[in-house]
């Protein structure tokens, strides 16, 4: 059932009168291909507008040309491909069709290497001289090598056409809210911002202060925060080493100064003991 | 019905209902097939209850709903499917950087004294989304009238940044130049990265003194 | 890594991509985990093998593109999948395919040069249609007088046409340089010659060939 459905398919297809699609046909007119120009050139008129659109341009008539007299493209007899795009120039003028500009240019280039090429050869003037189709011959191998590849683009498997995006029904979703990534910079831009406003450059206190110290200040609160009274030498850790009990020290100071502490020492050289003055 | 014929039924009503993305009825499905060689009906349904049976195991499911059959992302994987709708998150406003600026420096604080530096009441929604991402917690509460909470920095706040400690954020004095704020963070990031290399392994003591960040102890501290 | 976990993966990623209904790259695959809990790539890249394989027989194919993975309906079912959609697909002109095929392989590339290789002039509705459809862009200028726009494809183009880069596009036919060409011709004509003279009567065709004056004169032909 497959290939029945398969051909279907590109019968149906087929069926959709487009010129550019014709393979060996030189235009669909009226829906029958037509495969060859007439040998004499004589078109019929509707067929002429059908067949103008059926080549995108005068190399591309011209390979036509080329392929339908069976010659190769490296050994092009200028002469008679010359005639030809001649004739079918003159019966498109004769049609009074509006001839695309870039055919007249062709068919000037074409008369003009007719004419070198009957000229005699310099005798061994240089030896390098090219061939004067060699431009032309370059010319429509490029464009040969992109039609072709433009073929094969079109016979590459694509979406919409051989194969289809799969998707699948959403099923409930939970809904989170992502937090927003913030650039240090950006909070600095806002600090700064803020300073400029509260003028706290002025403070030298703030600026000599070590951000440490703040830190250190807000880690013996919330140690604090339990309990009622903690002794003053479990707020340091010698590990730290000796900068780590300045910090402390340091941050401890603050915080009396602060008043968000306070140290209680019950006797003279007893032990001190120290607590949130607001505590949860 | 050949077991072949059965297999085929099932991929074709598989890849349609893929590339529809939405229910398909019995008569969508039935007019898939040209009509000299339509499958039954009852064909049809044998081959989707076959797909159902080959979706087990699988990251979606054949459902019948009420305009016809669908296939469903499982709802089991939501979670992570969830994650590709994520909206791009919002922005921070600017009082809410200020804010938590002004916490990182200044900690402990309320946020009376945060009001009174920015000369602007901050929102309980900024603090309720900065305690939320766990950048702010409270460490205490100030002894007065009220008993305001102060407010601190954490630990992932740090680590987010990409901190060991407070003491690599620029000074205050510093902030001033704008210019020079990027550079200043990349140098101590960088004395940071060297720093490391050079302690080799001895980390976690390191890691944990506050003053680490900084070479030298500064000596107008003392 | 267990089975357990692999196939849970795989069931994942199945589901993601179906959600999706687009290609998903690795970032994308990875971030759909949270960040405490992500498989590595090499895992992911597993599970995608597994889950290609666990395709076969189906409606549907695993498929790499340009943006990364997509679930897409298998080829041979598209006949069937066609009837879903009331419109025909769209066929694209000549003058489109041969312009898009230009840029495809030889971008970037202005619309002056495409022009001067197909010998016409490209109409603007063309540029815009291949614009439109997200296949092409343009990537700059180039600096000569009325800077021309210069055009290439885009990631959506290779997606479209199943391509996971530019170097799968199929082989663009060879060209001979000129030099090339004109030793061509010669060796042609030489063959030629031969071949005539085996041949006995020599055809007038070949003696006026006007590419024959250019070959070496011989003295038989003469």
């Amino acid at each position: 059932m497959t290939e029945e459905l398969a051909s279907e398919h590109s019968a149906a297809a087929g069926a959709e009168p487009e010129a550019a699609e014709a393979s060996d046909a030189v235009a669909l007119v009226a829906g029958k291909p037509l495969v060859d120009l007439p040998k004499d050139l004589y078109i019929p008129p509707d067929a002429l507008a059908v067949f103008l659109e059926a080549f995108e341009g005068p190399l591309d008539l011209l390979l036509y040309l080329i392929r339908r007299q069976n010659m190769d493209i490296l050994d092009i007899d200028v002469s008679e491909i010359t005639r030809q795009y001649m004739e079918y120039i003159e019966v498109v003028e004769a049609m009074r069709f509006e001839l695309a500009a870039e055919y007249l240019v062709m068919a000037a280039t074409l008369a003009e290497i007719k004419s070198r090429m009957l000229l005699p050869r310099q005798e061994s003037e240089d030896e390098e001289e090219l061939d004067p189709r060699a431009e032309l011959i370059r010319r429509l191998q490029q464009y040969e090598r992109f039609k072709k590849a433009a073929e094969d683009i079109d016979q590459l498997p694509r979406q919409e056409r051989d194969t289809f995006s799969g998707s699948a029904a959403l099923p409930k979703l939970p809904s989170s809210q992502p937090h927003p990534d913030v650039e240090m910079r950006e909070m600095l831009l806002a600090l700064q911002g803020v300073l400029k406003r509260a003028d706290l450059f002025t403070s030298h206190q703030v600026e000599r202060e070590k951000l440490s110290t703040r830190e250190r200040m807000s880690a013996i609160l919330s140690a604090l925060s339990g309990e009622r009274f903690v002794s003053f030498e479990a707020l340091f850790t010698p590990e730290e080493g000796r900068l780590g009990v300045v910090v402390t020290f340091l941050a401890t100071l603050e915080l009396v100064k602060e008043q968000l502490i306070e140290v209680v020492q019950a006797e003279v050289l007893g032990p001190i003991h120290v607590r949130a003055r607001a505590v949860d | 019905m050949t077991e072949e014929i059965i297999q085929r039924l099932q991929a074709i009503v598989e890849a349609a209902l893929l590339a529809a993305g939405k229910p398909l009825s019995m008569d969508q499905l039935v007019a898939l097939f040209p009509e000299n060689d339509r499958p039954t009906r009852q064909a049809l349904e044998h081959a989707l209850a076959r797909l159902e049976e080959a979706c087990e195991g699988r990251g979606f499911e054949l459902r019948r709903v009420a305009s016809g059959y669908r296939l469903q992302v499982r709802e089991e994987y939501a979670p992570w499917v969830a994650r590709l709708f994520e909206e791009k998150p919002q922005r921070y406003t600017r009082a809410l950087l200020e804010t938590l600026a002004l916490i990182a420096y200044r900690q402990p604080i309320t946020r009376g004294e945060i009001e009174e530096i920015r000369g602007v009441t901050v929102s309980s929604n900024i603090v309720r989304t900065l305690m939320e991402r766990e950048w702010v917690r409270v460490v205490g509460h100030r002894d007065v009238p009220g008993r305001p909470a102060m407010y601190a920095t954490t630990r992932q706040f740090l680590d987010y940044f990409n901190l060991r400690s407070l003491d690599q954020l620029p000074p205050l004095s510093e902030v001033r130049d704008l210019e020079d704020i990027g550079r200043e963070i990349e140098r101590n990031m960088q004395g940071e990265i060297q720093f490391d290399a050079a302690a080799g392994d001895a980390p976690d003591q390191a890691a944990n003194e506050p003053g680490a960040g900084t070479a030298e102890p500064d000596p107008t501290l003392h």
